[in-house]
């Protein structure tokens, strides 16, 4: 087993304030990896690192290594924009653009500059498919993905996702803005997309985290407090603010 | 001295009961702006020295009989070819003579003015059936018949009597038995001459082919200056200038293909309609007002 | 794998491109400002500079004259300055608190339907081009001020005067104070006034002394915007001001000169001192704008701070 | 006590509410006069024919038929206002020009009438080709003979009325010449001239605007000479359109020139306008791409497309409809600028206005009558209705376009 | 003991959607009583309805009885105005008027039509004493409120409210945005102010419910679970849900 990330010694600074601190993690290929904690506490912070999406943020900075398959992403002669077609992202609020769903899947390859139709139109079915949405849609997949309910956009952003054939999906409080039948439809997609991709998951449920994850990881004020396989944090954690966090005596 | 005061306004309150339509108050003075024609005309006829700062300008002749005819106190000038019914203003008597046409081409009337022309130096065109086609206007717009019967209806005061038919004079320009359209006549200068120009102008395109015309009035300043002078190759050059006066020394129209005066115009000083006790004032007198010395209508005539 | 290489350079390129691109355009839309004031320096400054083909102005008659008059080659701009510092601020006063309390109306007051049309009004107001206002203050104004000042017994010139153009410019500047105020109004924070309304106080209370109150500065701000406006009104103004040839004029039912009034009286003359000399007044102009501007935004930043 | 205390608070309260009211009537009734002024003044003067003909009379110089020169017409049976003559068969009304001058307008032409079958007298591709004397053109001037074969003289260059005129052609035995005229007082001239300001204008402003925008909201950090464009376009906000007008004059007029203008023309009122519609297209871009949610653009970017792929394939599209209200309200203030384009355009109502002409917008045109030698307000108030009108709509359109675009991303 | 509050019955809908359903609660004279519960469950709302400020929000309709001090406030008699002055509220956002101190607590009495200058003086001397901000802010009564910290700010809010000599003291989470310093300095406070006042608290952290209340009231989607004296609801909870809550296991 092999780790896909690793995280060395990892500080995030917004401006002067420090939102990371120190942060060392290995992240395993094929696994689900989720991130808990109390809120602000650098989740997503973390996850976005690993994609470098926080580039885009004013006045933050990293400093330390992140290694993405053996490779410093944040070296200077990383390029983002690759980088970011091997690590795909969902958010927590499903987020389709404002076109027809099949151009929202094939919006990713077409930026890379396929435009052969047939191509395409596999791609397309291939990653509906893959994200369990292709029954629900193939009869309609010109019309307005804004059209779609918000567990099915959700799918939809993830099957976005996928049509990029990424190494690593992170997913960001995915479920956070769904409903518990969406919910749980998303957390058995994510079970059977490991088989073929690494996934990183943030949410605020520690239920959800022990349902779905072999990892997890508990961070806290910036700091990976404990990060162990998903068991061991919930029934042995090592340090008492993991356990009190898990017993809901804070947060 | 109190005893002077006292009887003027006795004589005030007489006035009032004798002319009830006599405007009392004090005079409102309405002059037109500096680049005018029609202010210099006016300011050289009653030889004025120096305008009272209290003068109002106002921006045109319409804009003129707009402002007098709304005052009651108001003097101001005109061209004589406005046309005066219902305007709400009225034109007044000049050292006792009436304007009118007869009066302004045998002289009497002492407040007239020339409708001058100038045009582009000869060979200064840009091409030959331009240079021809202004010759044929100039020669329609000065000698012909036709001419003189439009300006004279659009209140410019000619003499007929000295008129050509244009069937004669046409002979001349063969340049107006072939389709203009494509031939555009710009002038510039005076604005008093708009009336008279314009309508001298629309009479003669069709006679002549269909030609075009961009009128473009500004002020007698600009006459010479867009067709001779230092703006004559500029974005605001014209084939033909006209002024409201006669060219200046200093404006040097020797080397024009053609210049001289088309027709006379009158100024006349006009007041509120309502003012009907004023029929009549003299060069001093209309002096004494524009330059401030008579301020109130009741001071007239003492 | 979908990555193609020569693509993705390609589109490496477009991107480094574009942003080239949109950097040009901001520059160029930014450099605008500095090339109007510069040109317009250059030019407005010539009548001053001693080989000036037209005969030299003094620059301090000029500045600070009192009588502006073409046919006496008497360039003086002291009083029109004082002039339009005198009809904006007045039109200012009139205006603001009229705005401010429709403003209130059409914010908290009025019912949704009324708010909703008195809205339509204001931004149709604000949609007139100023040569209707013109059109109206020719026809109407002037009416109006000759009937006011009949009632006191004064002529003017036919109605042309300092107040036709006060109200004018009061009429032209409501509609933009009134809709920085309905901003200003709308996005005070809605706790406040909940807070004084658990405090006991009236809906009318709260309305007059806290929510104009916390509105004060996008208010204040939509004032300087409008006095802007009033400064820089030009072919309206010019219809009803008369065309004082000295002042200033303090008195409401004289006739009146702005320096907007000022740059279209001449127009007709197109080279020459009045030509050149109508860059020099915009010269003032632009100065009286953006010195209040700046002056205000100090007070701006006074009264925000309380 | 305390009631007493709460009555004149209650007082208070309701002078204060009043007050409110009366302003807000205030509003209106400006609004409501200058509806019922620019409406009373110019209503009678809106038709179709304003729209389509020309500010400029079409001057026409014609001779009749021959067929029809003896022609003894007897037509009883016209009811048109003013003068009728049997023996012509046309009808001559006194009436007021829309330029606000006397001239005598052709009420009724029988078909029979030689005024029907004119042939046209002025050299050039229309030379001897039938001319039809329509209702609403102006007798200039009538050329006639009598049976003794005099030579005589009718119309409105005679100052003759419309009676006169009648009474005097009734002599005549044959027309040598007729000189007439279209109704002038068109706006068509004008209307295409703003048409040509608003695509220039616009076509010229639109990219460079949104650009600015772009860079401003998507690229621009807060580094020093990004806060220098941002202030230096603000500032442009605060410039008054008058002032736009001497620059248009200076920087622009060279400009111009290099594609061959002459004189201030459309080309540099476009030109002119386009930097007075920069501040108002970058502001409402910018408001446009406040809108898009950033979620959006992080959803494109970490599917692996560049930042300026994320802005024309994702961000731009999203923001169509804030670009089209930015040119709404562009067009609304082409329509209804007047300061800045006295300088650049000129006064002068060109008929035929060409990109390198002068020419008069709708605006411009009513400065032109207000300042010119005869202010008409008629014509001047019915222009101001058909710029209302239009401002009207666009203002329709930018609310509707506005409703649509909250709802979008909900 | 008596009763100040006695709700009977209370249902409460916005629109169509109904938040509150059959509250029924007597709340006593000079204790503290919180209100907890998840988000979302109506405690806002309800103690909203407590001084009427659901008034203001458009579309809301109460049914059934609320009784205060005798007086049923729902009554079409009641005038509201006075009924604010006797039940006075704090936010959860301190939200100090953008005017001076002395403004701000004068704010209230001013607006009753009190003018007296040395009465203003002494209601804002004791208010501030009351709300322990006396010393922290007496030589600066006249410079701006917006300078103060969050946490003098709240209880400045609080003095403003003490200013207009209440019955009762609503307060909706009003340490949420404070840091820990400030929010036991509140808490503090609230000890000290039952003496005086009834009060009412909402609260999302269950630690601060039990630490400074007599009674709590567990809300889950607007209906009342349990409701009791604080030391039974935290240690005896009778229904599973409060335990559940109570325990971490959702919300
Ligand atoms: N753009 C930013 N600028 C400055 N500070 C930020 C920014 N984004 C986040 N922070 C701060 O960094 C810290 C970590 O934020 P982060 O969003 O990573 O928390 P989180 O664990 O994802 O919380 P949540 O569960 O609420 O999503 C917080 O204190 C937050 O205020
Ligand atoms: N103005 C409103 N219009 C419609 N629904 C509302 C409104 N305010 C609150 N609600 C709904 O009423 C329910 C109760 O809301 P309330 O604010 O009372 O919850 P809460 O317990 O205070 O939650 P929190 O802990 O987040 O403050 C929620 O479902 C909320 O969505
Ligand atoms: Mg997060
Ligand atoms: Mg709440």
């Amino acid at each position: 087993m092999k780790a896909y990330f690793k995280v060395r010694d990892l500080d995030l600074y917004y401006g002067e304030k420090q939102a990371l601190n120190k942060v060392n993690m290995d992240i395993y290929r094929n696994k689900v990896t989720a991130f808990i904690g109390p809120s602000g506490c650098g989740k997503s912070t973390f996850i976005r690192c690993l994609n470098r999406m926080n580039d885009l943020i004013e006045g933050c900075r990293v400093e330390g290594e992140i290694m993405a398959n053996g490779e410093d992403i944040y070296s200077s002669k990383t390029d983002v924009v690759n980088l970011r077609t091997r690590v795909g992202m969902v958010f927590q609020k499903p987020n389709p653009f404002p076109m027809s769903i099949y151009d929202n899947i094939a919006y990713g390859p077409r930026c890379q500059g396929l435009k052969d139709k047939k191509k395409l139109n596999e791609i397309v079915e291939r990653s509906l498919k893959q994200a369990a949405l292709w029954d629900e849609v193939h009869d309609r997949l010109h019309e307005s993905a804004m059209a779609l309910s918000g567990g099915q956009q959700q799918r939809l952003c993830i099957a976005r996702a996928i049509a990029m054939e990424p190494e690593v999906i992170l997913m960001d409080e995915p479920t956070s803005a769904l409903d518990p039948i969406a919910t749980s439809k998303i957390e058995e997609l994510v079970d059977e997309l490991k088989k073929d991709y690494t996934i990183v998951i943030v949410t605020h449920s520690m239920q959800q985290a022990s349902r779905i994850s072999d990892y997890t990881a508990f961070f806290l004020l910036g700091e990976v407090i404990e990060y162990d396989l998903t068991s061991t944090v919930f029934k042995n954690p090592s340090d008492k603010r993991t356990e009190d966090y898990i017993t809901g005596r804070f947060g | 001295g109190t005893t002077p005061s006292e009887t003027t306004e006795t004589t005030t309150e007489e006035t009032v009961e004798t002319t009830e339509s006599a405007a009392t108050g004090n005079i409102f003075v309405y002059t037109r702006d500096s680049s005018s024609g029609t202010r210099e005309a006016f300011e050289k006829a009653i030889g004025l020295e120096e305008l009272t700062a209290d003068a109002i300008e106002v921006s045109s002749n319409g804009d003129m009989i707009t402002k007098v005819a709304s005052d009651v106190n108001a003097i101001g000038y005109a061209s004589l070819s406005t046309d005066f019914s219902n305007s709400g203003a009225t034109p007044i008597n000049f050292e006792g003579v009436v304007p009118s046409s007869e009066t302004v081409l045998d002289g009497s009337y002492g407040m007239q003015r020339p409708f001058s022309y100038v045009t582009r130096a000869s060979g200064d065109f840009g091409s030959d059936d331009k240079e021809a086609i202004i010759a044929a206007f100039v020669d329609f717009l000065v000698n012909s018949t036709e001419g003189l019967q439009v300006v004279q209806a659009a209140g410019g005061e000619v003499d007929l009597s000295k008129s050509t038919p244009w069937a004669e004079l046409k002979k001349n320009h063969p340049i107006v038995d072939q389709d203009n359209s494509s031939l555009t006549i710009v002038t510039a200068g005076s604005t008093s001459v708009e009336k008279t120009l314009t309508a001298a102008l629309e009479a003669f395109q069709p006679m002549a082919g269909n030609v075009q015309f961009t009128i473009n009035q500004t002020g007698s300043s600009d006459g010479h200056k867009r067709t001779l002078g230092e703006e004559k190759d500029s974005v605001n050059a014209a084939d033909i200038g006209f002024a409201s006066r006669n060219f200046k020394d200093e404006e040097d129209v020797s080397s024009a293909l053609s210049s001289g005066v088309y027709c006379l115009d009158a100024v006349v000083a006009i007041v509120n309609a309502e003012n009907t006790a004023i029929t009549d004032l003299t060069a001093e007198e209309l002096a004494g007002i524009y330059s401030g010395e008579i301020k109130s209508w009741a001071d007239l005539g003492k | 794998m979908l990555i193609n290489a020569e693509k993705v350079k390609r589109n490496k390129a477009i991107d480094k491109a574009a942003r080239m691109f949109f950097l040009a355009m901001a520059l160029l839309s930014s450099s605008f400002i500095v090339i109007l004031v510069l040109f317009i320096f250059m030019k407005g400054i010539s009548p001053f500079l001693p080989n000036y083909q037209y005969g030299t102005v003094n620059l301090i008659d000029f500045l600070f004259g009192m009588t502006y008059r073409q046919d006496q080659k008497l360039y003086g701009v002291g009083f029109i300055v004082i002039n339009t510092l005198i009809s904006s601020f007045a039109a200012l006063l009139i205006s603001l608190p009229i705005s401010v309390l429709t403003a209130l109306f059409i914010v908290k007051i009025a019912p949704k339907q009324l708010s909703g049309l008195m809205q339509a009004v204001v931004e149709l107001l604000a949609s007139i081009p100023s040569i209707v206002y013109g059109v109206f203050a020719a026809g109407v104004l002037t009416d109006f001020v000759k009937w006011l000042a009949s009632l006191f017994n004064v002529t003017t010139a036919g109605g042309s005067s300092l107040l036709a153009v006060i109200l004018l410019l009061a009429i032209m500047i409501f509609p933009t104070i009134t809709s920085m105020a309905i901003t200003a109004i709308g996005a005070v924070d809605r706790d406040l006034e909940h807070a004084s309304l658990a405090l006991g106080a009236t809906e009318t209370q709260t309305n007059f002394k806290v929510v104009l109150i916390s509105a004060k500065s996008g208010i204040f701000a939509g004032a300087i915007l409008g006095l802007g406006r009033a400064f820089g009104e030009a072919t309206a103004v010019s219809m009803v001001a008369g065309n004082k040839l000295y002042g200033p004029t303090f008195s409401l039912f004289d006739i009146t000169k702005t320096l907007t009034s000022t740059m279209l009286a001449g127009l007709k003359e197109t080279t020459g001192l009045d030509y050149d000399i109508r860059f020099s007044v915009g010269i003032v102009l632009l100065v009286v704008i953006f010195g209040s501007n700046w002056l205000l935004n100090l007070v701006k930043q006074k009264v925000g701070n309380m | 006590m305390r009631e007493k205390m709460k009555a004149k608070m209650q007082a208070k309260d309701t002078f204060n509410n009043a007050l409110t009211y009366i302003s807000a009537g205030l509003g209106v009734l400006i609004l409501g006069s200058i509806l019922v002024f620019v409406l009373s003044k110019g209503l009678k003067g809106l038709n179709f024919d304003l729209i389509k003909s020309n500010y400029w009379s079409e001057n026409y110089l014609a001779t009749v038929e021959e067929s029809y020169q003896t022609n003894e017409l007897n037509d009883e049976h016209s009811s048109a206002q003013g003068y009728y003559s049997t023996k012509w068969g046309i009808a001559i009304d006194d009436t007021l020009s829309a330029k606000g001058e006397k001239q005598l307008e052709v009420t009724y032409v029988s078909p029979n009438s030689p005024f029907a079958h004119l042939l046209n007298a002025t050299a050039g591709e229309n030379f001897e080709k039938p001319l039809k004397m329509h209702t609403g053109y102006t007798i200039e001037k009538i050329d006639y003979m009598t049976a003794d074969g005099t030579i005589g003289l009718a119309g409105k260059i005679l100052a003759q009325d419309a009676k006169t005129t009648i009474e005097t052609l009734d002599k005549a035995s044959t027309i040598t010449s007729v000189y007439f005229k279209s109704a002038g007082g068109g706006i068509r001239g004008s209307l295409i001239a703003t048409f040509y300001l608003i695509v220039i204008s616009l076509t010229i402003s639109l990219p460079i605007g949104i650009a600015s925008a772009i860079y401003l909201k998507e690229y621009a950090g807060p580094t020093k000479i990004n806060s220098l464009i941002r202030q230096g376009i603000e500032t442009l906000t605060g410039v008054p359109s008058i002032v736009y007008g001497l620059m248009g004059i200076t920087v622009l007029f060279p400009v111009t020139q290099l594609v061959g203008a002459t004189t201030t023309s459309i080309l540099l009122g476009g030109l002119t306008m386009a930097v007075i519609l920069l501040p108002t297209i970058i502001r409402s871009t910018e408001e446009a791409l406040l809108v898009v949610p950033k979620s959006l653009r992080d959803a494109s970017l970490s599917l692996g497309a560049t930042q300026s792929q994320t802005i024309f394939k994702v961000v731009l599209p999203c923001c169509i409809n804030g670009i089209l209200t930015g040119v709404l309200l562009g067009i609304g203030r082409v329509i209804g600028e007047s300061a800045a384009l006295i300088y650049t355009m000129g006064t002068f109502i060109n008929d035929n206005p060409t990109i390198l002409s002068q020419g008069t917008s709708l605006a411009l045109m009513i400065w032109s009558f207000m300042s010119g030698e005869n202010p008409n307000f008629e014509l001047a108030s019915t222009i101001s209705i058909i710029i209302l009108a239009i401002v009207l709509v666009l203002n329709i359109i930018v609310k509707l376009i506005g409703k649509r675009f909250a709802k979008q991303f909900v």
